[in-house]
């Protein structure tokens, strides 16, 4: 099998595939005078398209958007300088994913916290910090939950353990977002016009490809749910344009060694005990409602926003744009700020810092200055 | 919004796996996937297994990639 | 003896001396040099390379090696990528209160070794306790002294065309010593590439007058060093992602963790740009020995008017690589 | 620039090379070094001295001096001592993070401004960053190399009747240090003695042929490094305690808190052992020195036969004196 | 008034009280055909005779007997082994003077304990304890409360601070000791044949003149109590030497500057109110009754031994004599182990390593190896 | 048994005062020695001050010496 799955970066593939993507390409702009223009809702599809050069091969004939698909990206600033606020409280370890660490608070990072001294780890399995939790009875451990649909079934995984151990110091920070609501936003605002979207390998594990469905019923846009190797990123593309050139809506699972129909059903049932819908702020977009999960009331008592009350002032004003590309409005380089004010040593944005940032993509692999 | 990577299972436990990525192996939990069994490959996202691979799927879509391809090269033959 | 180091170890007292003379002077040499403030010693150029490492690894034993080991590598290495020979070395511990004799020991006999097999002496020293809480178990600072030798050396004369090689995999040492600290929970079967190259890298520039530079690839991998001597001597690099050699382990670790192999760092692996036409010959001297059996052209010398390293993806596509930026935070998912 | 050191300072990337190239090159020089992995230096003779000390001093800043003027000072007085002329210095830095920026600068301008005054030329550096909880502040190791002067330099011949010089008053640098702590509430209206003392002793050997050895006595004290040279030398010494130049402010902390001067570390005091018929001008030359402006006699080499020292009490009886036995700690009652 | 201090270590005053000391030795010897022996009941006073030359100066014509007045050394060996088991329980501060760190219990010291992590603290100045525990609210803060007459009111101001102040997690391990009970125990036993005693000038401070009236009264032997610097300890001899001659019983104030008939009364007020007698058992004596103080059981929430329970052995077997030492029986040469498997740097009793202990004294000032 | 020190008062507070000891300065306790005046020597012993040096004793001891040592000079001269 492991044969199998390296063909997925193998070069004599992947270059013809190359190839074949832009000939359809040049097809669809034979055919409507412009190019292709999907976008690609995930963020990491957004880095591996640019880190395998995928996005500069392609660039003159496909034209790919990045979506809203990067967790740290599209939080919402209050809630990002809640989490840093919450970091400063006394007798707290706060556990995180590595990403979160250097985005831009209002007046700081939670690494400038952790410099200053404060107890905030860097967790590689989150449930590491159930075990955090029992090694510190006197202390509180706080896992800042951020993340789309795959990484949610992980908190709800944390929260079963901590209850099966009786675990009275653990807690969760929700702020999570799920990926239809904010599909249905950019759709209804059509401020961007595409001709269809990569939809996200990993997320749709656990949604299934019968999910989709709403779009092409409600919306008549195709998906096409791909992988995150090269030859499986090129395929999705040349699936899309040549759906795209049909002029038909559909979805199509570009990804099927392990998207199934109906999604991880185990995680389903998981989901549904712990969670129920909330509303959620999104980042340029503003509450839409519904679209995050939170701990059911029953879970209270790990639901760190129920026990602990942190102040937060009116976020800091930038002129960060990151709100209009996570809405795939702009690509990075229109900010006025992008490398120059802002850049990975410096960000400005979310966008630049996160592993899953557009304009940390674009900043560490798209920069033509060679 | 989160790349897995596809481990190997070498050993299975109640809730928990040890897989192996290109000889480096770790532990992963399995609630998520209770019928995985060893030699599977499974994509793992934060410590957790997500989804197990399926080779016939994985097999098909290489097939079709080199379909794509070899029809690319006999056309430039011709 | 006593089992653990205390602060007293460290006060210049009846214990300080003891430890020196039990531990330091009986692995290190005869101890002559211990009755002065300095250690009087004698070269044979008048110019003379010099540089200082301080070693704060953690876990101090690793697969491969040990903080010993390494701050004798280490510092060896620097001096023979500047083309130097190798020739004295001192060694400064600060040692954390409650510290291990027996560890302690064991640390100085790896430098012991490591120091004989390169034919480096260690000729002065220096012993710190600090109170628990204020070091993580040992430190060690080694600056070494090497001397020119004539007619050899690095030409920093670079032309395009220059093939860039690297003597073997990258980030063994980064991968293995990151994976026996136990906290990731993933086991590796690798050792770190920890190993003195003074007399791989003697052989080279013995052999072949087209070396411009030599530098290893440590601390920010070799994606840093590439670039730092990209922008010092205003040259444009290129290497390419695919000839670049990691292990699979390597990249296995990397994937699950969300590293890039190209900034690992490495302890027994050089850097050596190269004139087109020697570079077969290097390659070739390299692979002779064990730490350079893997040795491989990654890559070229593609222009002089800017200071910029570019990475070639498998599909043809280029990238500027930068210096690593922030500490390699493990990914959100 | 960022306010407090972080973990990526340390790590090799971006910020490392910002961290030395703004604070570090900037003070020490034109940076051309930090091109290589070691520094190219060329000297005059074909002996020299090496010598290394790390500096884990608490508090780094403290009445007259800091870690940095200490660091550079330390370094040079062991050259010094030892006959060398101190002319290139290494230093690497071992920093917690969290510490802050500007004092970093504040230490660095210290070693920049100590260099300067004492002539010597800082060539290589290093910086590391250990995790907060893993140092106290800022650990700095130098490393010095001096050259040897042709015909001048100590004998280490020694004579009974040989005199036994300090140069000034002893444990002003530990009481110092030790109050400045401000643990113990005790407030002490005097500067630790940190100095370089090369000049001043490069002065004596140009105008004596007496000198037997000179050390400078810092951690252990007077006392330790008298013993240490009866016994390395295998003579018997004598000082008299009513001659040991001890501050009035000195002696009453030691009264307070049962500590001995003797025992205290200089940090800026020199040890001559010279001739009988020279020390007289040694005295008068070390007098026209600040830094040597109470230097005295403090005793004799009354045998050759037992590597051992003695005080003299202000009653005329005798005592051995041993290194430090364990760390000082105030007495019971 | 410095100038007057400073008088007593003047060697213009100081050598020529030398010779006065020998020539009234000389004429006791004429008299007696022996040397006169005086005990130093105090440990400083032997460390100081010996730091000063004073012991060396008359070694051939006074005897000078090492007394049972170092608190470190007459502390018996179970109850070093309790403070070290002591120092082994979680969440604990233990504050001690400095002399205690390294004295060897049956299987370690307190410095080992600290090497090996445990919170042990060197205090200056006692009452830092209370800060301590103000500041760890969270951990036990106990002080070792070793000491005579001198250092015991100390304790009884700590706990009153720590009564003011309502400091629940501080505590006292009581082990002290009183100076009458040990000399009426050993001129009961008599084992050492003496002219008279050195008295302590500071516990004198304490107890006032008057309170050695039972030395001339039930035991007709003499006491001058005398200072620490060089004048003083040579004038305490002359002295004594002077009643020895008489042949006459009496207690001499030398050093009425600081030492007055009835002692400071203050501390006796202090001491009346939180202290009461309690046996003590002395090393190479065991339990004098009444030898003690321990507080009052009204203030038993700042007594450690009522708070904590410590399990301690039988203590290791050694061919240690401090016992013999203490009670002025051998002088610490006749040790076999005295310089060789003893020493400062692997001191086997106690007597080798407290600032004031005899064998210490003896090894660092009178080692005549030169 | 507990040397002590003798330190200067300085500055005296209620319970504690600012005592200079060869121009070192520190903080003691008064406690038990609550009559004591600015300018006065006092014994410290472990942070305390235990009594008040008496200057007519101190006095009067110095002269005891000097009597014995001057008895013993003059003898010497005859
Ligand atoms: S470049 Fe920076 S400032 Fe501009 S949108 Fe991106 S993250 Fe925001
Ligand atoms: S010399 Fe050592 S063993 Fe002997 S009595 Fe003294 S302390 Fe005990
Ligand atoms: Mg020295
Ligand atoms: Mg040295
Ligand atoms: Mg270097
Ligand atoms: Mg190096
Ligand atoms: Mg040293
Ligand atoms: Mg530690
Ligand atoms: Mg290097
Ligand atoms: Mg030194
Ligand atoms: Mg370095
Ligand atoms: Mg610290």
């Amino acid at each position: 099998m492991l044969e199998i799955l390296k063909q997925s970066s193998n070069p004599e593939i992947c270059k013809p595939l190359v190839e074949a993507v832009i000939e359809k390409a040049k097809e669809f702009q034979q055919k409507f005078g412009r190019r292709p223009a999907f976008m690609e809702v995930c963020g990491s599809h957004t880095m591996s398209l640019a880190r395998t050069g995928v996005k500069q091969c392609l660039k003159d004939e496909v034209n790919l958007i990045s979506g809203p698909g990067c967790p740290v990206c599209v939080t919402d600033q209050r809630s990002i300088d809640a989490m840093i606020a919450l970091a400063e409280g006394e007798n707290r370890i706060i556990c995180t994913f590595g990403d979160m660490m250097r985005v831009p608070g209002s007046n700081k990072t939670l690494l400038d916290s952790k410099i200053a001294g404060k107890d905030i780890r860097v967790l590689y399995s989150p449930v590491e910090a159930i075990k955090i939790a029992e090694e510190n009875p006197d202390k509180e451990v706080i896992f800042l939950g951020v993340g789309f649909e795959t990484t949610i079934p992980i908190l709800t995984l944390m929260v079963g353990e901590a209850e099966k151990r009786s675990i009275g110091n653990f807690s969760i920070w929700m702020t999570t977002k799920l990926v239809e609501p904010v599909l249905r936003y950019l759709l209804d605002a059509g401020e961007v016009n595409l001709d269809g979207f990569l939809l996200p390998g990993h997320v749709s594990i656990v949604l299934g490809e019968n999910s989709y469905k709403y779009l092409v019923d409600e919306y008549h846009i195709s998906g096409v749910i791909t992988g995150f190797e090269t030859a499986e990123l090129l395929f999705g593309i040349y699936k899309s344009i040549e759906l795209a050139l049909t002029g038909q809506a559909a979805i199509i699972n570009n990804h099927p060694s392990i998207v199934t129909k109906t999604g991880n059903q185990v995680i389903h049932q998981w989901m549904d005990k712990y969670l129920t819908e909330c509303d959620e702020a999104w980042r340029g977009i503003g509450v839409i409602p519904n679209s995050g999960l939170d701990l059911k009331p029953e879970y209270s008592q790990f639901n760190a926003k129920k026990r602990f009350t942190v102040e937060v002032g009116e976020p800091r004003k930038t002129k960060c744009r990151c709100g209009e590309v996570i809405r795939g409005l702009i690509s990075p380089n229109e900010c006025s700020l992008f490398g120059k004010a802002c850049h990975p040593m410096n960000p400005v944005g979310p966008c630049m810092v996160s592993a899953e940032g557009s304009c940390a993509a674009y900043y560490q692999y798209m920069r033509e200055s060679f | 919004m989160c790349v897995g990577v596809p481990a190997k299972v070498v050993k299975k436990n109640e809730y928990s796996a040890i897989v192996d990525v290109m000889g480096s192996q770790t532990t992963v939990g399995i609630i998520f996937v209770p019928d995985v069994n060893i030699g599977d490959y499974v994509i793992v996202h934060a410590g957790q297994a997500m989804s197990i691979v399926d080779e016939t799927y994985a097999k098909q879509s290489v097939e079709e990639w080199r379909k794509l391809v070899d029809a690319r090269n006999s056309e430039a033959i011709k | 003896m006593e089992k653990f180091i205390s602060l007293a170890h460290g006060d210049g007292g009846e214990l300080s001396h003891r430890l020196i003379r039990d531990v330091f002077i009986n692995a290190f040499g005869d101890g002559n040099e211990a009755m002065f403030d300095a250690a009087s010693v004698i070269i044979s150029n008048s110019k003379i390379a010099v540089t200082t490492d301080s070693f704060v690894i953690k876990p101090i034993f690793f697969p491969g090696g040990s903080i010993g080991k390494l701050a004798v590598a280490g510092t060896v290495n620097d001096l023979a990528v500047s083309g130097a020979k190798p020739v004295y070395l001192t060694c400064g511990f600060i040692i954390e209160e409650g510290f291990p004799v027996a560890d302690l020991r064991q640390i100085v006999l790896d430098m012991a070794n490591e120091a004989r097999k390169t034919g480096v002496v260690i000729v002065a020293g220096d012993t710190k306790v600090v109170e628990r809480g204020s070091a993580d178990g040992v430190y060690i600072n080694t600056t070494g002294i090497g001397v020119y030798q004539p007619n050899m050396g690095c030409s920093l004369e670079f032309e395009e065309g220059d093939a860039i090689i690297v003597s073997g995999t990258i980030g063994d040492h980064g991968i293995a010593v990151l994976t026996a600290r136990g906290e990731l929970g993933i086991t590796v079967p690798i050792n770190s590439d920890c190993a003195s190259l003074n007399t791989m890298l003697d052989e080279v520039l013995q052999h072949s007058k087209g070396v411009r530079i030599m530098r290893d690839p440590t601390r920010g991998g070799l994606a840093t060093t590439l670039v730092e001597i990209a922008e010092d001597f205003n040259i444009t690099m290129k290497i390419n992602e695919i000839d670049v050699p990691v292990k699979g382990e390597v990249h296995g670790v990397c994937d699950l963790l969300g590293f890039d192999p190209l900034y690992l760092a490495n302890e027994g692996k050089a850097i050596i740009v190269v004139a087109e036409n020697e570079r077969n010959k290097v390659i070739d001297i390299l692979r002779e020995f064990p730490e350079g059996e893997n040795a491989v052209v990654i890559g070229t010398i593609i222009g002089k008017e800017k200071g910029q390293l570019l990475l070639e993806t498998p599909l043809g596509s280029k990238r500027i690589l930068n210096r690593l930026s922030g500490t390699m935070f493990p990914r959100i998912c």
